[in-house]
C-alpha cells in the first residue's frame, strides 16, 4: 500500500477527533452533535471532576484524637503546623484508677500558603487524628486566609473517605477512619491509642523523646 | 454591502446616500464576519479538533464570546512603549484593517450586489491586500521590540515570496475568464462548460486546479496562517509584530487577521468555485441578489474551513525554508500554469 | 599657515559636520552589527524561567548562551538542613513533570547506605509507577514538540492523554504531580483495587496517542522539514557534555541506566528494548522519545500482570537514622539520568546531597549546538533536547 | 570497612569483583596520580586522585573509554557550626548527643577513599562500551584560608564548563584554565558560597521553630481540685462501679 504524504494523515487526525468530539456516538450513529460527551473538558463551576479517593486534597483534623504531642509539627518539612494546648484532668480508665491528666488541643493551624501537601504529618501521627480529604475548593483571595484554624480542619472531617481495598496479593490492612461528629471529648478513643501504643507517653517531653529516635 | 446595494440603485437614491448605505453595509459585514468566522473556527472547530468544548457560557452555545472579548479589549489600557514611534505605532493596525476593508469593495455577491464592479477587480484586490504588509512593518519597526522587529522584517520577506505567486496563480484565470473584472470571471464560469456539458457552469478549479492550489498556499502565505505564521511564531517571536500590542489595537490586529481570511476565501471562491452564481438560474435574475450572498457565504465558510483546518493542523515552516519553497517550487508551477493556459487559450 | 576661513568656507564647514553627525546618527540607527536578543526569562519556548542571551546576526545565532537562576531553590542545601523523609517532598520538585521518578535514586542512596532493599512487592510498584512518570513526562514533550514548531493540536492531546496518566498515578499516590510516594525500605501504600485493569485500559489509550502522534506530527513533512538536521551532536560530543536519556540515545549511544546499571528496580525482570537512532538531530530525539513511551507502556503492562504478593515495606526503624558514608545511585529518568550523592555522617539528614539532574548537563551542550543555527532552530533545539527548568535550576 | 566483601550476595559478588579488577587497572592505568581506591561492597568505586595530576587522570580515564561525563561538584566537610537546626530543640533531644558519641570516628570512617582536607573535589565518569561507573575524588589543600586553585578540565570534558562553574560559586573553588569562572545560578553581585557549610541558611534562621511543646499546665494550686471534680463526675456516671 503506498504512504499517504503526512500532510494529509495529519489532517485526518484532526478531523477524525473533531468528528469523535462532535459525534461520541459509535458510528455516527447519531448524527446530533454531543460535544458535551465527546470533548474531554470538565465545566468546571457547573460540573465537578470527582478526585481519587487518595487525592490529598487537604488535611483534615479529627481533634478529639490529637494529644498535642507535636510530632506533626516537627516532622513538616515547611514548619507550617502550628499547636498549641493544655492540661486537663481525665477521668480513670477503669474503676479504681487514678486520674489522668490529658493534653487538649487549643490551637491546630495548619498555613496552607506553605503546606507542600507532602502528607508527612498524617504518616506520623501516632493518633489517627489527621486524615487526607480529596476536598479541593478552599481557595481564598488572600493568602493570609489561607491559615485555617482547627474548626475549619475538624469540618473537613466529613469529607474523608473511607481507605479503599488493595488488590489482591497486598499484605497491607486497610485501615478505618474514625467517625464525624463526636463532638464532645472523647476519652475513650484516646484510651485506645494509649494501650496500642503502650511505649509512647502524651507527656511532651515523651513526644520528644519519640522525635528524636527513642520510640521506635 | 450585497442586496442593498442593488436596492439602492433600483431606488435611484442620490450618490452620497448610496455610498453611505454600502458604507454602512460594508462596516456591518466585515466585523460580522471576522466573528462568524472567529466563532465558528477559531473558537469551536479549533477545540473540536482538540477534544475539547470552546466557549460554553457567553450566549447559546459561547456564540457572544467574541463580543465579550471585544468589551473586554476595549477596556483595556492603551499601552504605547516607551521607545515606540507612538504616531506610526498607532497607524499600523488601522492599515491593516483598512486593507481588509478595502478588499470587501470589490467583492460580487451578486448580479448587482457589489459595493464597486471594477474593471481592474483582481488588480485592485491583489494590490490593496497587499498594504497589510506595510502595517505589519510599521507595527514591527514601531513597537521598538527586536522580536516585533524580526516579525515585521519576516512578513516583509514572505510578502516578496509570496505575492508573486499569488498573482501569477491568478493570471491563469485571468487568461481563461478574458477580464480582470471579477463579475465577469463570475460569469465565464457561469457561462462555460465542461466538454459540452454545461449545467453547472464551469467552475475554474476543474480547469485551473493548479492554480487553486497555489492560490490557497500563497493565500494562507499571505494571511500568515500556520504553515506560514513565522511573522507572528508565538513560541518563537512571541506574537512577532504585534507583540507590544494590546487593548483595542490588538483588537483590529484579530479583526484584520480574520476579515482577511474572510476576504481570501471570498476571492477564491469568486475565481475557482464559481462565485454567487447557483446553477440553473439566468445569470442577471435579480432573485441572486439575495440568494447570491447565501451561496457565497456557503462556498466561502467552506474554503476557510480548509485555511483553519490547515492552521490547526500543520507545524510552521522556517523563513528560509518558505522562501526556497516559494522561489522554487511554487513560481516556476505557476509560470508552467501560465504557460499550459495560454496554449489551451489559442489552440482551443 | 592657513588663511583665516571665509564665511561661505565657514558655513561649508558647518554642513559638513551636520552632514557628518547626521550620518553618524543613522549610522546608529540603522546598526547593521550584530543583534542581542534575550529569548527569556519569561518566553513561551522555555517553559519556565531559562534565559538565552543570543548574539544574532540577522537571523543567523552567532552565539548562544543559557544563563539560568531565575528559579534556583537551593535544594542541596535545603536537603542539609531536612530529614531523609523531608527531602523527598522537595526531591519531587526538581523534574516536576515526572516526580515519583526523582524521589526513586534517592531512596535508593539512602537505602544502600541504610543496608535495606525493599520487598519485591515495592519494587515492582515502584518500577511501574516509575515508567509511568515517564510516559506522563514524554507524552507531554511529544506534544509540546508541536507547539515549539509551531502546530498547536499536538500539545492539546498530549494534555489530553497525559491526564489519564496522572490520574492512575493519583489514584494510587494521592498526588498528580507530587506523589511524595516513596520510602526507604519500600512505599508508602500499596495499590487499591481495580487499578491494574485501569492502568492497563490507560496503556492501550496510551499507545493510541503515540500512533497519532507519529502520524500528526512526526510524519508530516513539515515538522521534518523543521527538525531533519537541525541541532546535530554526534556521539562523541554528547558523551563529554554529559547528555544522557534520549538525547544520547538519539546521538547513537546505546547507554540506558535501566538495563546497564540497574540499581535494583524490576526492569531485569521484563522484556523490552533501548531505542537509539544515529542520526543525532531534533528529530532523532524526536524519534526515540516516542518509540521509549511506547516501549514505556509496553514495560508497564508486562509489569503489572507479574506483580508479586508480598509486604510493601521492608523492616525499617520508625525514625530513620543513615549510617555514615556516601552512596551515589543514579537511574535512567524520563529525561535523562538523574543521581543523587549522598554523604551522611550518621545523622536524621543528610549530611551533604550533590543532585546530578539530567537537564542541567542536557543544556549545557547549547552554546555548542546553536551556533550558526537561525532564530527558529533555537526553539526547535530547546524543545528536542527537553529540559524542565526545575530539573536545570534545581 | 573498607575491602569487606564477606557476606554479600552472589550477584553482588560479581559486580564487586568486577569493580576490584576495574580498580586495580585504573590504577595501574593511572600509576601514582591515585592516591587511594576503595571498593564499596555491592554499590561503586572511588579514586582518590592527586589533585596536582588531576587533569592528566581526567584525560587519562578519558582515552581509557570513561568517556561519559557524569558530573562534577564538592564537598564541604566542616560541621555546620549552628548545628542542623538552629535555635530548635531538635538537636538537642537525643540527635546531637548521639552524633557526639560517634563523632570521633565518624570523620574517618564516612570518607569513601580517605582524605583529610576540608574541601574534596567529586566527579563521575562512565564508560558506555564497560557499563562501568568510577567515582573520582581529589582532596583540595587550603592555601592562605583559602581552597587552592584546582586545575580545570573543561578541555578534556566540554561539559565541566557548568559543573565547575557551579563549583566555583557555590564552594568558593578556583578553576584555572576556566574561561569564564562567572556565578551561574546567583545573582552576579552575591556573596558567599552557599553550600559551605559555616554559610547559615536564614530560611530556618529567621523563623522560630514551631516544634516546641506549647501546652499550658494545670496550675498547681487548683490540681487537687480538678481532680476531685472530676472524680466525683466519673463516679456519679456510674463507670466506676
Amino acid at each position: 500500500m503506498p504512504q499517504l504524504p503526512g500532510l494529509l494523515k495529519g489532517l485526518g487526525v484532526t478531523a477524525r477527533t473533531a468528528a469523535r468530539t462532535l459525534f461520541p456516538k459509535r458510528g455516527m450513529r447519531t448524527l446530533i452533535p454531543a460535544p458535551q460527551q465527546g470533548s474531554v473538558t470538565v465545566q468546571y463551576p457547573h460540573e465537578k471532576e470527582a478526585p481519587p479517593d487518595r487525592a490529598r486534597g487537604v488535611i483534615a483534623l479529627h481533634e478529639e484524637n490529637c494529644t498535642a504531642c507535636m510530632l506533626c509539627s516537627r516532622s513538616c518539612p515547611d514548619w507550617c503546623i502550628y499547636i498549641e494546648g493544655h492540661k486537663v484532668k481525665a477521668p480513670p480508665r477503669r474503676a479504681g484508677g487514678a486520674v489522668r491528666s490529658v493534653n487538649v488541643v487549643d490551637r491546630f493551624d495548619i498555613d496552607y500558603a506553605l503546606c507542600m501537601y507532602c502528607g508527612i504529618c498524617v504518616e506520623v501521627c501516632p493518633f489517627d487524628a489527621l486524615f487526607w480529604s480529596p476536598e479541593y475548593e478552599y481557595s481564598e483571595p488572600h493568602i493570609a486566609d489561607l491559615l485555617h484554624d482547627r474548626i475549619r480542619l475538624s469540618e473537613w472531617m466529613e469529607t474523608v473517605p473511607e481507605f479503599l481495598d488493595y488488590e489482591p496479593g497486598s499484605e497491607q490492612k486497610v485501615r478505618k477512619v474514625p467517625e464525624f461528629g463526636t463532638d464532645d471529648f472523647a476519652p475513650a478513643r484516646k484510651l485506645e491509642a494509649d494501650e496500642a501504643a503502650p511505649a509512647r507517653k502524651l507527656e511532651s517531653d515523651g513526644a520528644r523523646e519519640l522525635a528524636s529516635g527513642a520510640g521506635s | 454591502m450585497s442586496a442593498a446595494a442593488d436596492l439602492t440603485g433600483a431606488l435611484g437614491l442620490a450618490y452620497w446616500a448610496e455610498t453611505a448605505i454600502k458604507l454602512g453595509v460594508a462596516l456591518i459585514v466585515i466585523p460580522t464576519a471576522a466573528l462568524m468566522l472567529g466563532y465558528l473556527f477559531l473558537l469551536k472547530m479549533m477545540a473540536f479538533m482538540q477534544s475539547r468544548l470552546g466557549p460554553t457560557d457567553v450566549g447559546p452555545h459561547g456564540s457572544l464570546q467574541l463580543i465579550a472579548d471585544a468589551v473586554k479589549f476595549l477596556q483595556k489600557e492603551d499601552i504605547h512603549p516607551a521607545a515606540a514611534d507612538r504616531r506610526v505605532f498607532r497607524a499600523a493596525p488601522v492599515v491593516v484593517l483598512a486593507s481588509s476593508f478595502l478588499l470587501f469593495v470589490v467583492l460580487p455577491t451578486g448580479p448587482d450586489a457589489v459595493v464597486e464592479n471594477l474593471d481592474t477587480g483582481i488588480f485592485y484586490a491583489m494590490a490593496v491586500s497587499s498594504l497589510s504588509v506595510l502595517g505589519v512593518l510599521m507595527a514591527g519597526w514601531a513597537s521598538a521590540n527586536k522580536y516585533a522587529l524580526l516579525g515585521g522584517l519576516r512578513a516583509a520577506g514572505q510578502l516578496i515570496a509570496y505575492e508573486l505567486p499569488l498573482i501569477l496563480a491568478v493570471m491563469g484565470v485571468v487568461i481563461q475568464a478574458d477580464s480582470l473584472n471579477l463579475q465577469e470571471i463570475v460569469r465565464a464560469q457561469a457561462e462555460g462548460e465542461i466538454f459540452g456539458f454545461g449545467l453547472i457552469g464551469n467552475p475554474f478549479i476543474l480547469t485551473q486546479f493548479i492554480g487553486f492550489l497555489i492560490f490557497m498556499i500563497a493565500a494562507q502565505a499571505e494571511l500568515t496562517q500556520t504553515p506560514f505564521d513565522m511573522p507572528v511564531a508565538e513560541t518563537e517571536l512571541v506574537g512577532g509584530f504585534h507583540v507590544e500590542y494590546t487593548g483595542f489595537r490588538f483588537l483590529l490586529f484579530f479583526m484584520a487577521e480574520v476579515a482577511t481570511a474572510f476576504a481570501f476565501s471570498a476571492l477564491a471562491t469568486v475565481m475557482f468555485l464559481g462565485g454567487w452564481w447557483i446553477p440553473g438560474f439566468d445569470f442577471n435574475a435579480p432573485i441572486l441578489n439575495v440568494l447570491g450572498p447565501v451561496v457565497m457565504l456557503a462556498k466561502i465558510l467552506l474554503v476557510a474551513f480548509v485555511i483553519f483546518w490547515i492552521r490547526f493542523t500543520y507545524p510552521r515552516l522556517r523563513e528560509d525554508q518558505l522562501q526556497k519553497f516559494a522561489w522554487k517550487v511554487l513560481i516556476p508551477l505557476s509560470l508552467a500554469n501560465i504557460v499550459v493556459t495560454g496554449i489551451f487559450k489559442v489552440v482551443l | 599657515m592657513s588663511p583665516p576661513p571665509t564665511a561661505s568656507a565657514l558655513r561649508e564647514q558647518q554642513a559638513y559636520v551636520a552632514a557628518q553627525a547626521a550620518d553618524a546618527r543613522v549610522n546608529v540607527e540603522l546598526d547593521t552589527g550584530d543583534m542581542t536578543l534575550n529569548i527569556g526569562p519569561q518566553h513561551p519556548a522555555t517553559h519556565g524561567t531559562l534565559r538565552i542571551a543570543c548574539q544574532l546576526d540577522g537571523e543567523q545565532v552567532i552565539s548562544a548562551e543559557p544563563l539560568m537562576g531565575y528559579m534556583h531553590r537551593g535544594y542541596e542545601k535545603l536537603c542539609e538542613v531536612r530529614t531523609y523523609p523531608q527531602c523527598t517532598t522537595l526531591i519531587n520538585r526538581i523534574d516536576w513533570l515526572g516526580s515519583f521518578a526523582n524521589e526513586v535514586p534517592f531512596i535508593l542512596a539512602a537505602e544502600q547506605l541504610m543496608g535495606v532493599e525493599a520487598p519485591p512487592r515495592a519494587q515492582w510498584i515502584r518500577t511501574i509507577l516509575f515508567e509511568l512518570s515517564r510516559i506522563a513526562n514524554v507524552s507531554l514533550f511529544l506534544g509540546d514538540m508541536g507547539v515549539q514548531v509551531g502546530a498547536l493540536t499536538p500539545v492539546f492531546f498530549a494534555f489530553r492523554d497525559r491526564e489519564r496518566v496522572l490520574n492512575q498515578i493519583e489514584e494510587v499516590t494521592g498526588g498528580r504531580f507530587h506523589p511524595n510516594f516513596d520510602r526507604i525500605g519500600g512505599l508508602k501504600d500499596d495499590i487499591p483495587r481495580g487499578w491494574i485493569a485501569e492502568t492497563h485500559a490507560v496503556m492501550a489509550k496510551m499507545r493510541g496517542f503515540c500512533d497519532e502522534m507519529e502520524d500528526l506530527l512526526m510524519g508530516n513533512e513539515i515538522f521534518q522539514t523543521r527538525c531533519r538536521s537541525v541541532g546535530v551532536i554526534p556521539g562523541d560530543v554528547a558523551l563529554s557534555y554529559g547528555l544522557s536519556g534520549a538525547n544520547l540515545r538519539a546521538s547513537g549511544v546505546d547507554w540506558d541506566l535501566r538495563r546497564d546499571a540497574n540499581p535494583g528496580l524490576a526492569w531485569d525482570q521484563v522484556d523490552w528494548r533501548v531505542w537509539t537512532h544515529p542520526d543525532g538531530d531534533s528529530f532523532a530525539r524526536y524519534w526515540v522519545r516516542l518509540q521509549e513511551t511506547r516501549e514505556a507502556t509496553k514495560i508497564v503492562d508486562q509489569l503489572l500482570d507479574g506483580i508479586p504478593s508480598g509486604p510493601i515495606m521492608a523492616k525499617v526503624p520508625r525514625i530513620i537514622k543513615v549510617p555514615a558514608g556516601e552512596a551515589y545511585v543514579s537511574t535512567e529518568n524520563p529525561l535523562g539520568e538523574m543521581g543523587y550523592y549522598v554523604v551522611s555522617k550518621g545523622g536524621l539528614g543528610p549530611f551533604r546531597v550533590k543532585i546530578r539532574t539530567p537537564s542541567f548537563s542536557n543544556i549545557s551542550v547549547v552554546p555548542w549546538v546553536m551556533r550558526g543555527t537561525y532564530v527558529p532552530d533555537i526553539i526547535t533545539i530547546l524543545g528536542s533536547l527537553y529540559f524542565i527548568l526545575g530539573d536545570i535550576d534545581r | 570497612m573498607a575491602d569487606d566483601t564477606g557476606d554479600e550476595q552472589s550477584d553482588d559478588q560479581a559486580g564487586d569483583e568486577a569493580r576490584e579488577a576495574l580498580a586495580a587497572e585504573l590504577s595501574e592505568l593511572l600509576g601514582d596520580a591515585v592516591v587511594e581506591s576503595h571498593v564499596e561492597a555491592g554499590q561503586n568505586l572511588w579514586l582518590r586522585i592527586d589533585i596536582e595530576q588531576w587533569h592528566a587522570a581526567m584525560a587519562a580515564l578519558r582515552d581509557a573509554g570513561f568517556a561519559y561525563f557524569g558530573f562534577l561538584s564538592a564537598i564541604d566537610w566542616t560541621d555546620a557550626p549552628e548545628g542542623r537546626y538552629e535555635d530548635t530543640e531538635f538537636d538537642a533531644a537525643g540527635v546531637g548527643e548521639d552524633d557526639d558519641a560517634s563523632s570521633a570516628t565518624a570523620e574517618e570512617t564516612v570518607r569513601r577513599g580517605g582524605g583529610e582536607t576540608r574541601f574534596q573535589l567529586l566527579a563521575q565518569l562512565h564508560s558506555p562500551a564497560r557499563h562501568a561507573a568510577v567515582l573520582i575524588k581529589a582532596d583540595v589543600p587550603p592555601a592562605d584560608g583559602a581552597p587552592a586553585s584546582v586545575p580545570s578540565i573543561i578541555d578534556v570534558f566540554a561539559g565541566a564548563d557548568w559543573h565547575e562553574r557551579e563549583a566555583h560559586e557555590m564552594f568558593g573553588l578556583v578553576f584555572d584554565g576556566h574561561p569564564n569562572l562567572e556565578h551561574i545560578y546567583l545573582p552576579t553581585e552575591f556573596e558567599g558560597h552557599p553550600l559551605r557549610k559555616d554559610f547559615p541558611l536564614l530560611a530556618r534562621a529567621v523563623k522560630p521553630w514551631p516544634g516546641v511543646v506549647d501546652i499550658e499546665e494545670i496550675p498547681p494550686e487548683l490540681e487537687a481540685q480538678l481532680e476531685a471534680e472530676v472524680m466525683a463526675e466519673f463516679e456519679a456516671s456510674g463507670a466506676g462501679a
